[in-house]
């Protein structure tokens, strides 16, 4: 109760975006052939936690996200979000809606809209403002992230980095309970991904918003995180949890700190490991 | 022992889904007919004309005809005389077209020369030029040919061009860091990139040849001298006021395109082994 | 033909576009490749490393100053300094056995049993045996940058550059080919050129580091990494491997501000920095 | 992207336009079109007019064409000067823009829906397909009996031409819209018709407006086609019908303007559809996606 609250005033506080995942498989059935992607996951994230899922690519991380974003659907076990149910036994498949945004790997940022147009699109599509007062708060947000000077450009005519900045912002206008990042960093260089994180920490500071963040890069997960979940190769398990437990705020030169090096030693391994079984599988697929 | 029950029962919806889409085309395909074939009976049973449909032939006179025509030797006559035009017009272009495409794309002071007049040709469409065409070639045969090979010249062309110049320059740099002369990166780069360019625009071509040799046989055979050919046997049917017959016509070439785009389509299979994926 | 310098870049700069937006990519860049190590460069995304690979290889020629290969000016492409490139550049239409005989096949240089017993061995050496007759799209992307690697090695080239070879890969194997490629080039020493935006990998493969300023690209500075061999991805994690992330780092945080000075606060740094990336 | 080591500033307008063309006249390209377009009229010329050599001079010669086309008093009757010729050239027009009209009109919201809704497609794309391997020309008897008059025909036929092309085009312009821009309208709280208007339609326009250009070719084509079997009025009876009377310069002169008045008409469409597709266009300017 005080969960549907404190999202309708919207002050971003801790109180909601905790998910409980409870014993969720998927089967996946393309031609016939069940492939078990997700078998038997269970993970509680609390509100306001920056929970970062880690496994190597194919694994079934994304097919957790979409099962949480309403997707795809799930086989067995429950989702919960906030204490209602999300989706579970006799509802397969949870409604989408903007209390759960995703920004997307490849980026999915409307290309014939311009920036602010893109991000004034949610509050208009539900009906909380007019297109006059969702413009003026798309225009106030992206100037908030650095973006005013590009808010009437396209998004191809900004730089990857600004654009996926600028979906970052298209989801935070709705105050969301849950912010659901698929490897959005996936093709940027070291230190583009360095500033972004900064960035996106810094988003993270001020808004305090739940983080479920897919990546298969281990010291992203680190630098970004409060939990690091690695997960097995297909089907996907949880194999090990690693809490972090560096202060906020973060930046970069952490990365060459003791305490991460020690964080991503402890760690590596279990991730290296599945890599391999990973790429193995990939390699006996392919012959 | 549940996982595989679960199997069985997954494996069973997939072919009732991929069945479904096949089972809703073949049910509106028949409710096609059966609308086409009531529009055209409702005047008989009802006495009330349907517009339009009510003046085609019913898809079970075209049966009937059909089922009669196929064993009269003028028809198959037809189907020989028009793919002869097609493949003797598709060939020449393909023959010319080709090394033009070719050529253009390698050699900027040939393509600075041969572009500009090529481009102020192409938008005239290739059926205008039946009757100068006429005029100008010795036999109607001719000139059907010509007019069928202008068809499919142009496509070609501009697809092999774009093919051969949208070719990834690394594969250009990669083969010239290795040594290769120019003579070795058009025989080894420039041709085999072209390929799938190169067989595109012959199946968009092939249709455009039918297209215009049906015109052709209809404008020029239709009237006087040789003669022959699908076209002229839609044409003669029509003239006949034999409509079934315009019908059957019309489906069997459609048939006859679609036959050359599926062996086009297969050549391009077969000679582009590194297209087929897994 | 045994100085210990085999490529020499001195003073080069190269330029691009029209006059009035004429944008120099390359300015006075001296640097030098020595025999029979690896020499990665390094340098944010959109600095001009491409172009470097280009002048290197001789797909494009500089403005101003010299290259010298063994001693001999670069005048264009040549199998002495061969590229392995960002985004493969297999060619589709050849299998895996014919991509790698490419080269000697061309140039006729290899007997013809010679040639395929050398590109069978080869082609074991990358681990892709089974895969020998398949064509490219046929493989995953780690299989087809080895199968390039193949590619250039058969060649025996003077200076192998290798231009981002495992960028676009995922993380996880990205590690598997760095580890391959660790294990190939300590079994043979060759001279490599290995241009990346990764600092890590830069570190635990290279003898040097040479690290690029912004566009236009210069050397800023370069670090000798002297980790012991044989290596591994372990050391990645090590006190020392560490310390030259950290001083590495450091120049290419300065460049990138110092481009951007003036500007003030971070968003706006950001977004400078974004836009230029 | 290229605000660094700029020297001066970047011209604009007319400067522009010189400095491009000072630069294009240093490339060989324009004087080879100029020597490419010579050579072929010449050579037109001499072996039909000069030379006179068989078959050439069977059809007219470009001296005696251009000076028919330019005549105040054209021996054949139609030139620059005469009435019919703006007539045969504005009939075809309307035509060309009532079937183009209509194909589109029809073509995209049938495309649209086939792309967006897997069921609709499942009952109306197999009588497409079965009905769009027949050429357009095999139902020129069907549409002579069909419909009255000679205008109905023929513009039916131009439709079907185009109808076929731009409902194909649209259909495949739906399918080929990322899959995560639906997923993203729909986690931004989108409801159906939101994203039919957000999603759908401006993501299927790039290859709508691929499949108009094609269309508004074809609509051509089968234009000319049905117009030469049976018209009255119209550049393709025009030239039909100086072929019968044995007017070949006006024949040719037809056929050229056919080519002219194609060529602008999708020009036209082109511009259209830049202007429609801003986004794209400043993207490639760019040199972005």
């Amino acid at each position: 109760m005080s969960a549907t609250a404190a999202a309708v005033t919207g002050n971003g506080a801790s109180g909601k975006g905790a998910i409980s995942i409870r014993n969720v498989t998927k089967i996946y059935d393309p031609g016939g052939a069940d492939v078990l992607a997700l078998d038997d996951c269970s993970l509680e994230i609390a509100s306001g936690e920056v929970c970062m899922i880690v496994g190597p690519s194919g694994c079934g991380k994304t097919t957790l996200l979409n099962a949480i974003a309403g997707f795809h659907s799930i086989t067995e076990g429950q989702i919960d979000l906030d204490g209602e149910m999300l989706c579970g036994p006799g509802k397969e498949l949870a409604t989408q809606g903007a209390d759960r945004v995703v920004v997307f790997q490849n980026g999915a940022l409307f290309p014939w809209k311009t920036l602010a147009e893109n991000v004034a699109y949610g509050p208009i599509v539900q009906g909380i403002m007019n297109k006059a007062e969702a413009r003026d708060k798309a225009e106030a947000l992206l100037a908030e992230a650095g973006l005013g000077g590009v808010a009437d450009k396209y998004p191809g005519e900004v730089s990857s980095g600004m654009a996926r900045r600028a979906e970052i912002v298209r989801a935070l206008i709705n105050d969301p309970k849950v912010l659901l990042l698929d490897e959005p960093y996936r093709a940027m260089d070291a230190l583009t991904k360095s500033i972004m994180h900064e960035s996106l920490l810094e988003v993270y500071d001020r808004t305090k918003v739940t983080i479920f963040f897919i990546t298969h890069d281990l010291e992203e997960a680190i630098f970004l995180g409060d939990r690091v979940v690695v997960m097995t190769t297909r089907p996907a398990r949880t194999k090990k949890i690693v809490d972090v437990k560096i202060d906020r705020p973060r930046d970069y030169r952490l990365l060459s700190s003791e305490e991460f090096r020690i964080l991503v030693q402890e760690t590596k391994e279990a991730v290296h490991e599945e890599a391999v079984k990973a790429f193995e599988a990939g390699e006996r697929e392919l012959a | 022992m549940a996982q595989s029950s679960k199997n069985k029962k997954d494996g069973k919806l997939k072919s009732l889904f991929t069945d479904l889409t096949l089972r809703r085309g073949v049910f509106s395909i028949v409710i096609f007919l059966v609308l086409w074939e009531v529009g055209f009976r409702f005047h008989d049973w009802f006495g009330i004309m349907v517009p339009f449909i009510g003046k085609i032939d019913a898809p079970s006179l075209v049966a009937a005809r059909w089922s009669e025509v196929v064993f009269k030797p003028g028809y198959w006559e037809s189907w020989y005389l028009s793919f002869g035009r097609v493949f003797f017009g598709f060939m020449v272009a393909q023959l010319v077209g080709i090394p033009v495409g070719l050529l253009m794309a390698v050699n900027k002071y040939f393509r600075g020369m041969f572009f500009p007049p090529f481009e102020i040709l192409r938008p005239i469409p290739p059926l205008a030029w039946v009757p100068a065409s006429i005029i100008f070639w010795p036999t109607t045969e001719l000139s059907i040919m010509f007019v069928t090979f202008l068809g499919a010249f142009y496509t070609i062309v501009i697809n092999v061009l774009g093919g051969a110049r949208s070719i990834d320059v690394q594969y250009l740099r990669a083969a010239q860091s290795m040594g290769a002369t120019q003579w070795d990166l058009f025989r080894k780069i420039i041709l085999p990139g072209t390929l799938p360019s190169i067989f595109i625009g012959a199946a968009v071509g092939m249709g455009i040849t039918w297209e215009v040799v049906l015109a052709a046989e209809m404008i020029s055979g239709g009237g006087q001298q040789s003669g022959g050919g699908l076209g002229f046997f839609i044409w003669s049917s029509y003239m006949g006021g034999v409509m079934d017959q315009v019908i059957v016509g019309m489906i069997s070439i459609g048939l006859a395109g679609y036959i050359s785009s599926s062996l086009i389509r297969y050549v391009g299979y077969i000679s582009m082994p590194w297209k087929r994926m897994f | 033909m045994n100085q210990p310098d085999v490529m020499i870049l001195d003073n080069v700069s190269k330029a691009f576009g029209e006059d009035w937006e004429r944008e120099t990519v390359v300015e006075k860049l001296s640097l030098t490749v020595k025999r029979n190590q690896l020499t990665a460069i390094v340098g944010p995304s959109g600095c001009g490393k491409s172009t470097i690979v280009n002048l290197l290889a001789g797909f494009e020629l500089p403005d101003e100053g010299t290259i010298t290969l063994d001693g001999k000016p670069v005048t264009g492409p040549s199998k002495n300094s061969l590229v392995v490139f960002q985004e493969t550049a297999l060619m589709p239409w050849l299998t895996t056995y014919q991509n790698v005989v490419f080269g000697p096949e061309l140039r006729g240089d290899m007997p013809k049993n010679e040639l395929k017993a050398a590109a069978d061995k080869i082609i074991e050496t990358v681990g892709l045996r089974e895969f020998r007759d398949k064509y490219p799209l046929q493989l995953s992307g780690g299989m087809q940058r080895r199968a390039e690697l193949a590619r250039a090695l058969i060649n025996q080239p003077v200076v192998m550059i290798m231009d981002e070879p495992f960028r676009g890969l995922d993380a996880m194997t990205r590690q598997l080919m760095q580890e391959f490629y660790l294990r190939l080039c300590e079994q043979e020493s060759r001279t490599n050129v290995f241009v990346t935006s990764e600092l890590e990998e830069a570190i635990i493969l290279a003898d040097s580091i040479v690290v690029l300023s912004n566009k236009p690209a210069s050397v800023r500075e370069v670090l000798q990494i002297d980790l012991p061999r044989p290596r591994n991805l372990d050391m990645l994690s090590s006190p020392e491997a560490y310390e030259y992330k950290r001083q590495a780092m450091e120049i290419l945080h300065e460049e990138a501000m110092k481009s951007f000075s003036g500007t003030g606060t971070n968003s706006d740094f950001l977004e400078a920095y974004s836009r230029m990336g | 992207m290229s605000n660094q080591s700029v020297s001066g500033r970047p011209p604009s307008g007319l400067h522009y336009f010189l400095h491009k063309s000072r630069k294009a006249l240093k490339t060989p390209m324009p004087y080879l079109a100029f020597i490419g377009i010579g050579i072929w009229l010449l050579s037109y010329f001499l072996l039909n007019e000069y030379w006179r050599v068989s078959p050439f001079y069977k059809v007219p010669g470009p001296v005696e064409v251009v000076t028919e086309w330019l005549n105040k008093d054209p021996i054949w009757g139609t030139s620059l000067f005469t009435q019919d010729y703006y007539i045969n050239i504005w009939v075809s027009c309307r035509r060309i823009f009532i079937a183009f009209a209509i194909a589109t009109g029809l073509g995209v919201p049938l495309g649209l829906f086939m792309g967006w809704s897997k069921k609709f497609k499942d009952y109306t794309f197999p009588i497409l397909e079965t009905l769009r391997p027949i050429p357009i020309l095999a139902w020129v008897p069907l549409a002579i009996v069909m419909f009255a008059g000679f205008e109905t025909p023929i513009i039916y036929l131009a439709t079907l031409a185009s109808f076929f092309v731009t409902a194909l085009n649209t259909m495949l312009g739906v399918e080929s819209i990322d899959e995560s821009y639906f997923r993203a309208a729909g986690c931004l709280g989108s409801k159906k018709h939101h994203v039919f208007l957000n999603v759908v339609v401006p993501g299927a326009l790039p290859f709508i407006f691929t499949g108009l250009q094609i269309s508004i070719g074809v609509a051509w084509f089968s234009l000319v086609a049905a117009e030469m079997i049976s018209g009255d009025f119209g550049l393709g009876y025009m030239i039909m019908d100086s072929f019968m009377v044995n007017k070949y310069t006006t024949m040719v002169m037809a056929m050229l303007t056919l080519g002219f008045v194609g060529w602008i008409t999708s020009a036209m469409v082109r511009a259209a559809g830049n202007r429609m597709m801003q986004w794209r266009e400043r993207a490639l300017g760019q040199g972005g996606v």
